[in-house]
């Protein structure tokens, strides 16, 4: 018999201390001492919140899949702390008339196969990835060209200023630009690509890479970080460990337990409740890793009665407290907050305006009252829980009995998160495999604008589920995209987030955050939103 | 010489039972042996005599010590094996005694065998637990052992598996694994009773001689008054844990002094065949002709081969007749039986039940054809339902062929009546009857369907051997009243001889004689037939006249 | 036998194409699209209906089955539609986790449940007849997770004596093996200690009310040769077919335990495909647990020749 | 033996249905758990009756809190009261458990009964069977769930079908056997037609076995319920089981293990005396079943 064992190596030499330790406090069952310590402080062992499965990061949003990218792929342009945007691969220009953006390629840059980064490789990358996210197809449909007009060079002409364009290109999340190789960015947008070589901090390394449990990265030893000190996603990526694994516990209580134990280095989110085990232990940090968190959020169907009714909505946001489900999402105060701000609050654009019922813990009996007014026939409100996402699970839940207490009749419909995703998108009646409203959570930087907040939309057919048809919210947009200098943008953001909730297209149901919690000998981690392994250290 | 007529007045007691009583544990026991004696002296043969329940078998388990435990336990008496009282001996002292000192014997050689291991070894380990000797000693003592009980190619079959072998080696195995130590005492429950007449008589004689030669005393217990005659020196009768009677075995037979002997005795069936009945002109009721089934166990991929059950068969029967199949095990009486009743498909041939073959006649054209022959089975215990009522299965027949409810719950009152049972025993349920009560309510259900034929497999054969003459009797008087024809089917000459017009001798699925039971078995003609004959222990002795048989009956034996 | 060993094989053919068959239309029938995971939230119906495409889920069905029935025949178990890595790699990576785990545990179940089922007959009716039942029943009645999140707290939290969780090959390191693998062998042991003890027991009683066992008796056999020579392996059949059919509830405790362990094997891949609808790999999935369980069950036909010589093929 | 002149009853005529053998006692074990698993049943039942709370109602700000005197086991991680949970969830547990070995042993039986007669549909049925017995039951089980949604009925179904084959083995094993029977035979040569031997002859003697075999599957539907719920294919958590108690207490197990405790505690306790009532039943019935029931 033969034992394959490529896959788990990884594992192993990252516990052996642990297991050293541990099989010293088993003497009875083997005995202490292992020949596998020598190379501990090189390798991270990492719990990520989810499974990495799909390893293509322009097709998919998986948070898991883009940092994934940001392991192994580079960025042009990154932003800082303060979302200024900050050369990375490339610095850059632009042009008097807002209408050429002109990016260089720094000295140094390599692929992990060997081959130097070209200004071809970037275009072809910025192209497959304009075919996918949302902001880059607001960049591509403006347009004029985008060539490689040297090896080091990359220069894109616009048919109309568009500010926004670096900001598109710098954005952390979802989608970012990441830069492959010509050949594999040559793939269709709609394939997922099969060759994972990039230019970034870290190598895939592929043999040991088994989907949904665990994917091994090393060193790259020839990347050259830039000089400028790292600062979020920009500044000098510079790798103190040789290699990181991330590895996936499909349990959270398993989870704690390997990192109370030593077992593991890092855990990327905590559930809050179970924080006091790991306060308790003196060999770990619990921190907030990225201080905007996440939106929660609701969204309901324009298409079928009730809530293609305008009062109708209105009445369901009525009848909704934020307290009630951040408290059974989150539970501990301290890690959640009300906000009513669409673009999130912490950021640039927050605004509150419209959002003071869900603040102050809903109002039944306002929202009873209007429901009459509106006249509901009792239509049942099919509302979609999944079961199996842990941060989805409470939401469903708190706001139908919200519902139902002001009247509601509501259907809960429990079903996985596959049938979920695939439901969402059917445009069904309610009764025919449809539905009316379901929940899912976002990221802060990721619904921080209206350029990328995808609820944002109001065309109908082509908007995000639930296919709200709002031509003033699209004239909105519009303004937003034409309004010049932040003051502008701002006040331009404030009637959004005001139409937004007057119309109820989707109902913030506030901000949580999520913790990490890292073993005392990892030092050095950049605090931001995207989990990313350079600079952190690991001592002894 | 009639009997082994030996005197063993001198001999020293081997074993002693005083006063034995045996009883049900638990807080209600059962008295199942009352303060029973027995002596046995060496060299001696005992047989315990009785129907079933009697107790004997209870009495042998008692000596070894191998009462079940929890179910039954020993409440008075002794046991003394020369002297020393074997239930004031502990486990491990009656395990060191057994084997060595007693050993025992028992009915069913195949299941008493380990079916797992080879019967060589499950002879060594006598040797083993109880001897130190070497492997080489153990195998010579195997050997030797398997040579006295007359195994032929000892080589091969000490490598064998019991179910390698026949019957008849197998309880020689038995045997020879309980004389290996040469014990005082033998206990043989029911030796012979599984095994063919032929097997049987070798094996009564093998237990002989080794007694002869070992000077071993023997416990023999059986229900077969046969055996008794040809193995017994004294004679123990027993009844519902009682010893009714005990003699020695000539003073037994000729003058039993209590009743119950005596109606013991008078029950077992004569070899005399009965007188015969004048000849019947009318047309059979059953004709076969031909009858061939063939068991194919070939099939894909597989190795196998045809086992031919019967071949050829013919015979018929006559309205008011009784046609006997004789034969012993696997000489495919009984496939006659099913194909006949077409339980089973046969091969080829015809059976003609009035002008109808429905030898090859599909399930659903057979069914008018089922209520003119029908069918006892041997078991009594499974041949009810148990979860039915008489009345339910009694009608069961007649309803399935037109009759009203009513109308058959009356004719089934009737029925009851005719077998000798209560009319209200059609309310019952089937455990709430003896076998020999539901042996009787098994010919009213046949009966109930007014057939023309009814077939009787080994109809008797499982009921004591009073029963045994009351059923008998009853099927006469059947036949009597109803002029159906009988196809009996059994292995006990005596039987047949008691109701049969007719017997066919079958050997090997073939029929070797068919004749007049007078002649069958007064001068049968087929050497097989004659091994048969001679084989039936007791042949010489008419039990139910406490005599020998007159000279001109045995003169062929 | 060897005719047997073919027929068997053979008979296996319908078996196994009724499970593909009946498998595969299940799946297809289920509502949820692989396509829509790959995509994530903010994808369009177009660029859902275009994935779709390149994933050849827009085919008819008929096609679709054709086409993996001929696939599978030359041995192309297909491509994870999540993760686009060969279902074969998946499962060459997978499978050794669960094959060494459910084979430890099995010995280790015969070696503990043999024993106390041999005991409870022997001692049938006393104090440790009913403990062992006790047990048995137990082991029955708690589900499998909280068993195992029991060993956890009480083994690797509190005393701290093992690993919570984790695999490491043998290959790598026996000792590490070991140590991360006794807990999840003990909680899937349970419910199979439970099955086979109770069997043997079962089984044992019945044997010891046979004739031959009195006949050892009468022979003076000392009573452990009785139980374990004798009885024992009279016994075996039924306990080798328990083995086998217990088998099935080995992969269904795989599928918790390695939840609960954190084990990369098998039962989770499926679990996890099942719930993200990657069909190619429920599929292989599915029919390999399937043939396992054929095989070993095979295997365990086969084995009875070894206890009983009466059994023939 | 004499005949024992007895009374018909219609007790009788079910206890002459499932043969009990004379003098039979219940041992200390199975009285307690008769006791045990009625005061389940009827806790259960009437939950409603009696708990302090609606099992549904949340409070978000009373959520995981220890017992006390408005909750007397502490709440959930929705604020819900768990004592209410229990005993509301214990009701659809039993019913899952319940319904699982009825439609089973129902849907076996027929399938059984044809196969057990029937040579042609035997070969077809039998392989069919073969295919669901060699797919593990588990993973049936989630995908059935997965096609239907995790509602209560579906979990049954899902738990119901991999339960079938076995039901109808047995069946099938059962009538074979007793096709040998002579009483059968006698039946055949009786002129009774195929369907009324089936029915009257055969079929009861299957019933002794299926109530067996419907105790184990009970026991096993209500085991399996909880392991879907782990796995995050079982009911919603709208309504409660003692699965999806456990599964949504599972990971404050260290902080919170009543969560766990409790549900785990009842439904150990009912698998318990349902698993010790069923191997009573079987040493009662028919001691032979020891060997079919593998």
């Amino acid at each position: 018999m033969t034992f394959h064992s490529n896959g788990f190596s990884a594992l192993t030499k990252g516990r052996s201390m642990m297991l050293a330790a541990a099989l010293a406090a088993s003497t009875a069952i083997v005995p202490a001492g292992t020949a596998l310590a020598q190379d501990e402080a090189e390798t991270i062992t990492a719990v990520m919140h989810s499974g990495l499965r799909v390893l293509d990061p322009i097709i998919t949003t998986a948070h898991i899949t883009r940092n994934h990218g940001y392991m192994i792929y580079d960025v042009l342009i990154a932003v800082n702390e303060n979302f200024e945007v900050q050369p990375q691969m490339a610095d850059f220009e632009v042009s008097e008339d807002g209408l050429t953006y002109t990016f260089t390629l720094r000295d140094g840059l390599m692929f992990h196969d060997g081959e130097p980064v070209t200004a071809a490789d970037a275009v072809a990358s910025l192209k497959r990835w304009g075919e996918r996210d949302s902001g880059g197809q607001l960049i591509f449909d403006v347009t004029a060209s985008l060539e490689a007009t040297d090896d080091k060079t990359v220069t894109w002409t616009l048919n109309e200023p568009f500010t926004p364009l670096l900001d598109i290109v710098a954005k952390q999340s979802a989608v970012p630009p990441f830069i492959m190789p010509a050949r594999i960015a040559e793939t269709s947008a709609d394939e997922a690509i099969t060759e994972y070589v990039g230019s970034g901090p870290f190598t895939f390394v592929e043999e040991e890479f088994e989907p949904g449990v665990s994917v091994t990265y090393e060193k790259f030893a020839d990347y050259v970080p830039r000089e400028e000190p790292a600062d979020w996603m920009a500044g000098g990526k510079v790798v103190n460990v040789d290699r990181v694994v991330w590895t996936t516990m499909p349990d959270a209580q398993t989870a704690i337990n390997a990192l109370v134990s030593g077992e593991i280095d890092y855990l990327e989110q905590a559930q809050i409740d179970l924080l006091p085990i790991l306060q308790a232990s003196p060999d770990l940090t619990v921190e907030v890793r990225d201080p905007l968190g996440f939106q929660t959020m609701g969204r309901m169907n324009f298409k079928y009665p009730p809530f293609d009714d305008e009062k109708i909505r209105q009445a369901a946001l009525m009848a909704i407290s934020q307290e009630n489900v951040l408290a059974t999402l989150v539970g501990n105060p301290e890690y959640y907050s009300l906000c009513g701000a669409i673009f999130g609050c912490g950021t640039p654009l927050a605004d509150e305006t419209g959002s003071d019922t869900l603040k102050s813990g809903g109002d039944a009996e306002a929202a009873r009252a209007l429901l009459e007014e509106a006249g509901y026939d009792n239509t049942p409100v099919v509302l979609m829980q999944p079961t199996d996402v842990v941060t989805l699970t409470a939401q469903p839940v708190v706001v139908a009995q919200a519902l139902r207490d002001a009247g509601f009749n509501v259907d809960m419909q429990a079903m996985d998160w596959q049938t979920l995703v695939t439901r969402r998108a059917s445009q069904s009646a309610p009764a025919d495999g449809g539905w009316n409203i379901f929940f899912t959570n976002w990221s802060v930087p990721e619904i921080s604008s209206p350029l990328i907040n995808p609820m944002v939309n109001g065309r109908g057919d082509d908007a995000w589920f639930g296919w709200p048809e709002d031509p003033a919210l699209e004239e909105l947009r519009a303004e937003f995209i034409a309004a010049d200098g932040a003051e502008a943008q701002a006040e331009v953001a404030q009637r959004i987030q005001a139409h937004v909730l007057e119309t109820v297209n989707y109902i913030p149901l506030g901000q949580y955050l999520t913790v990490q919690a890292r073993s005392n000998k990892m030092v050095d981690m950049i605090q931001q939103p995207v989990p990313v392994f350079w600079q952190v250290d690991k001592t002894e | 010489m009639l009997f082994r007529n030996r005197h063993f007045d001198d001999k020293p007691v081997a074993l002693e039972i005083l006063g034995l009583s045996v009883a049900t544990a638990g807080d209600d026991p059962v008295p199942i042996l009352n303060a029973i004696d027995v002596t046995i002296r060496e060299g001696e043969t005992v047989c315990l005599v009785g129907e079933s329940g009697s107790g004997k078998s209870v009495t042998s388990l008692a000596v070894m010590g191998l009462l079940p435990k929890g179910a039954l336990e020993v409440t008075a008496g002794r046991i003394e094996l020369e002297g020393q009282n074997l239930l004031d001996l502990d486990a491990s002292q009656m395990r060191e005694l057994r084997a060595q000192r007693i050993s025992m014997i028992f009915q069913e050689p195949m299941t008493a065998l380990n079916p797992v291991m080879k019967v060589g070894d499950q002879i060594e380990e006598v040797l083993d637990s109880h001897t130190k000797l070497p492997a080489k000693e153990k195998k010579r003592r195997v050997v030797d052992i398997m040579q006295q009980v007359h195994l032929p190619d000892v080589e091969r079959i000490y490598g064998s598996y019991p179910h390698q072998l026949s019957g008849g080696q197998r309880q020689r195995i038995m045997i020879a694994m309980a004389l290996i130590l040469e014990p005082k005492l033998l206990i043989a429950d029911e030796p012979t009773t599984a095994l063919d007449v032929t097997t049987q008589n070798q094996v009564l004689k093998l237990i002989a001689e080794l007694q002869e030669s070992h000077g071993t005393a023997v416990l023999f217990i059986t229900h077969d008054m046969g055996v008794v005659a040809e193995i017994a020196d004294t004679v123990y009768v027993m009844r519902n844990g009682d010893i009714v009677e005990s003699a020695a075995v000539e003073t037994l037979l000729r003058s039993p002094q209590k009743d119950y002997t005596r109606r013991l005795l008078e029950a077992v069936p004569s070899l005399v065949p009965r007188d015969a009945r004048p000849e019947s002109w009318a047309d059979p009721v059953l004709s076969v002709d031909g009858l061939t089934k063939i068991y194919d166990t070939r099939g894909f991929f597989k190795k196998g081969r045809e086992t031919k059950a019967a071949q050829d068969v013919k015979f018929r029967i006559k309205p008011g007749r009784t046609l006997g199949i004789v034969g012993e095990s696997g000489s495919g009486k009984s496939t006659v039986a099913r194909c006949v009743m077409r339980l089973i498909d046969p091969t080829e041939g015809r059976i003609r039940v009035g002008q109808t073959d429905i030898a090859k006649l599909a399930r659903g054209e057979l069914q008018p054809h089922r209520k003119h022959i029908q069918i006892v089975f041997q078991d009594p215990f499974r041949s009810l339902n148990p979860r039915w009522t008489v009345g339910d299965s009694l009608i069961e027949g007649p309803l399935n062929f037109g009759q009203s409810k009513a109308e058959a719950m009356k004719h089934a009152a009737e029925l009851m009546e005719l077998v000798g049972l209560p009319a209200d025993a059609l309310g019952r349920y089937p455990h709430q009857f003896s076998g020999g009560q539901r042996q009787r309510i098994a010919i009213a259900r046949a009966i109930a369907m007014r057939p023309d034929i009814l077939v009787a497999d080994e109809a008797v054969s499982a009921l004591d051997v009073s029963v045994q003459a009351q059923v008998l009797k009853l099927l006469d008087e059947l036949q009597e009243k109803l002029g159906i024809a009988i196809l009996f089917i059994t292995h006990d000459l005596r039987v047949a001889a008691q109701i049969c017009d007719e017997v066919v001798v079958m050997q090997h699925g073939r029929i070797v004689e068919h004749d007049t039971a007078e002649n069958v078995l007064s001068q049968p003609s087929h050497a097989y037939t004659r091994a048969l004959i001679e084989a039936a222990p007791g042949r010489h002795w008419d039990f139910a006249k406490f005599r020998e048989l007159s000279l001109h009956q045995t003169e062929t034996a | 036998m060897l005719g047997y060993v073919i027929r068997r094989i053979l008979a296996v053919i319908p078996v196994m194409v009724i499970v593909a068959i009946f498998v595969f239309l299940l799946l297809r029938l289920t509502p949820g699209d692989p396509a829509a995971i790959i995509a994530g939230d903010s994808a369009t119906p177009a660029q859902l209906e275009r994935i779709r495409e390149s994933l050849g889920l827009s085919e008819p069905l008929h096609v679709q089955f054709v086409t993996w029935v001929g696939n599978l025949a030359q041995g192309d178990l297909g491509t994870s539609i999540i993760s686009s890595q060969p279902v074969t790699r998946l499962i060459g990576q997978r499978i050794w986790p669960t094959l060494q785990i459910g084979t430890l545990t099995i010995l280790l179940s015969v070696l503990i449940a043999v024993p106390l089922g041999v005991l409870a007959a022997w001692r049938h009716r006393t104090w440790i007849d009913y403990a062992v039942m006790t047990f048995s029943v137990l082991g029955f009645s708690i589900p499998v997770f909280v068993i195992g999140y029991l060993f956890i707290k009480l083994f690797a939290i509190d005393l701290r004596w093992l690993p919570v969780q984790g695999y490491t090959s043998p290959s790598e390191s026996v000792q590490g093996f070991l140590s991360r693998a006794i807990l999840p062998c003990l909680t899937l042991a349970t419910i199979y200690v439970a099955l086979i003890a109770r069997m043997t027991r079962a089984s044992l009683l019945e044997v010891l009310g046979e004739d031959y066992v009195r006949t050892a008796r009468a022979k003076g056999v000392k009573e452990h040769i009785v139980l374990f020579r004798h009885a024992l392996r009279n016994a075996a059949v039924p306990i080798m077919t328990i083995i086998g059919t217990g088998f099935a509830l080995l992969i269904s405790g795989v599928v918790v335990t390695e939840s609960v362990f954190n084990i990369p094997g098998i039962g989770r891949l499926t679990v996890d495909a099942i719930l993200a609808r990657d069909y190619p790999v429920i599929q292989a999935m599915i029919l390999l647990t399937s043939a396992i369980y054929v095989f070993v069950n095979l295997l365990i036909d086969l084995s009875y020749t070894l206890f009983d010589p009466r059994i023939r093929y | 033996m004499a005949a024992q002149p007895q009374p018909t009853s219609a007790m009788q005529v079910v206890l002459g249905a499932i043969q009990l053998p004379r003098n039979w006692r219940l041992g200390f074990g199975p009285i307690l758990a008769a006791i045990v698993l009625a005061l389940i049943v009827i806790a259960t039942a009437s939950a409603y009756l009696y708990v302090p709370h609606n099992p549904m109602s949340m409070d978000a700000l009373q959520r995981l809190k220890g017992p006390s005197e408005t909750y007397w086991l502490g709440t959930d991680p929705y604020g819900r009261d768990l004592f209410s949970r229990v005993m509301v969830g214990g009701q659809v547990s039993l019913l899952i458990g319940i319904g699982a070995a009825i439609v089973s042993v129902l849907i076996g039986l027929l399938i059984g009964l044809v196969s057990g007669f029937f040579r042609l549909a035997d070969a077809i049925i039998m392989r069919v069977m073969d295919a669901l017995m060699a797919i593990p039951s588990i993973l049936l089980a989630i995908a059935l769930v997965a096609l239907n949604g995790p509602s209560l009925w579906s979990v049954i179904f899902a738990i119901t079908i991999p339960e079938i084959p076995r039901v109808v083995r047995l069946v099938r094993s059962v009538v074979l056997s007793a096709r040998e029977e002579p009483y059968v035979e006698a039946a055949i040569a009786l002129g009774s037609s195929m369907p009324k031997i089936l029915w009257k002859h055969l079929m009861p003697n299957t019933l002794a076995p299926l109530i067996v075999q419907g105790t184990y599957i009970c026991a096993s539907a209500i085991l399996t319920e909880a392991i879907l719920s782990f796995l995050g294919a079982g009911v919603s958590t709208e309504i409660p089981t003692w699965g999806n108690i456990m599964a949504e207490g599972r990971i404050f197990f260290q902080i919170k293990p009543e969560l766990i405790f409790w549900p785990g505690l009842m439904l150990s306790l009912c698998i318990l005396s349902i698993n010790l009532l069923g191997d009573t039943a079987r040493d009662l019935l028919d001691p032979r079943l020891k060997k079919r029931e593998a």
